[in-house]
């Protein structure tokens, strides 16, 4: 269970190769990367602002959460924040649990309240300016599931 | 004296991204309504409240909860992480 | 959407590195992989026995439906054949599409898919000799969801 | 003439990964019952049919489909892949 906020790229391959290398009861891993779309190429760059302190009280209890529910084997949270390229990874989930259901539903799980729970704020650079991402309303939606 | 943070546009049209401030609201409402009063900077920041979000002392709360014993307040729009 | 069944060892790292960055409009990559499970070291050999033709027909007739249900930008599938250690990876799905809903459903649904309806059969070689893996009720069950 | 394949536990079983079977069987049921007549290791594989599967041509099916046109014919338990 590790969590990292950083300001530095990172490489979904080779964090998804060294998290699965770590497991040895696991027979499932998830990952999910979002990754900045370029939107045609309309976007030049997204800023990612975040609370420090907060950030990691809330996604630690989620991972404490998801931990639990699922009998996980392991969990990774990587996000970035700062400066983000088109085509860079924003941050990545990575799930370890013996049977697929369990990986499949922490990562979706942490990626719901991760999406609409952990505070970060993106703005999007483009050729008509900057913008504040607006939530989106189905993701508010998709906690009620659990 | 309570910390107060403000993240996303909420910094952007108050202008700060945190200040200290002097006050004996009761609830996070009363603060609100107290800075808004303050400047039009603020009014119009908290405008529609629907679109603000705060936490307190780092946990996600509501409007209508109590400042007593609170150390740091943060207002901030609905969250974009992922 | 491409398929590779194979003998050979495949990186999970690589193969997901290389497909996130052949994605543009995507903003989501979910990938599954299956790992062999050591079994607390009663493991000492997986094999994979599969039918060369119906696999692929079969595989890529899920990855077609999956595409147009769920309006995928990318799919990917590996399997292994043949002999496997523990710890080593099986097999690998990856999906990407603009929103992260899309990519975990496809992904799920071809994991549910390629459990019970892709023509492999796993035998397991241990201390107490040899045993093929016997499919579970909840894989089944699981195909009732699509 | 159909070319018959095992796999898995039912090709160790029988002892054969193919063959080719001269038959006159309507349907995969008749098939099997006449594999079954043949040799006892034929009659052990196909002693619980509800773990056993069939595909004709490479596409799953079922024991009373009828045989009229298939070229190949394949028996084997249900899938473990994934």
């Amino acid at each position: 269970m590790r969590l990292r906020l950083q300001a530095e790229p990172f490489a979904l391959g080779a964090e998804a190769q060294a998290f699965a290398e770590a497991q040895a009861g696991a027979g499932a891993v998830v990952t999910f990367t979002g990754l900045v779309r370029d939107n045609a190429g309309q976007l030049s760059a997204m800023e990612i602002e975040h609370y420090p302190g907060m950030t990691e009280k809330a996604i630690g209890a989620m991972m404490d959460q998801a931990q639990a529910r699922w009998a996980l084997e392991d969990a990774l949270v990587i996000h970035r924040h700062g400066r983000l390229l088109p085509g860079e990874a924003i941050m990545m989930v990575a799930t370890a649990a013996r049977h697929r259901a369990e990986a499949f539903a922490a990562a979706e799980f942490l990626m719901d309240y991760l999406k609409s729970r952990a505070p970060f704020w993106k703005k999007e650079f483009g050729a008509d300016g900057a913008e504040w991402v607006a939530a989106r309303d189905a993701d508010e939606a998709a906690l009620t599931r659990w | 004296m309570i910390e107060v943070l403000y993240f996303a546009w909420l910094r952007e049209r108050i202008g700060l991204p945190r200040e200290r401030v002097e006050t004996a609201a009761a609830t996070v409402a009363d603060l609100v309504a107290e800075l808004s009063a303050r400047e039009d900077r603020y009014a119009l920041a908290f405008a529609d409240l629907a679109s603000v979000r705060v936490a307190l002392d780092q946990e996600l709360s509501s409007f209508d909860a109590p400042l007593a014993g609170v150390r740091e307040v943060a207002f901030f729009p609905p969250m974009t992480g992922g």
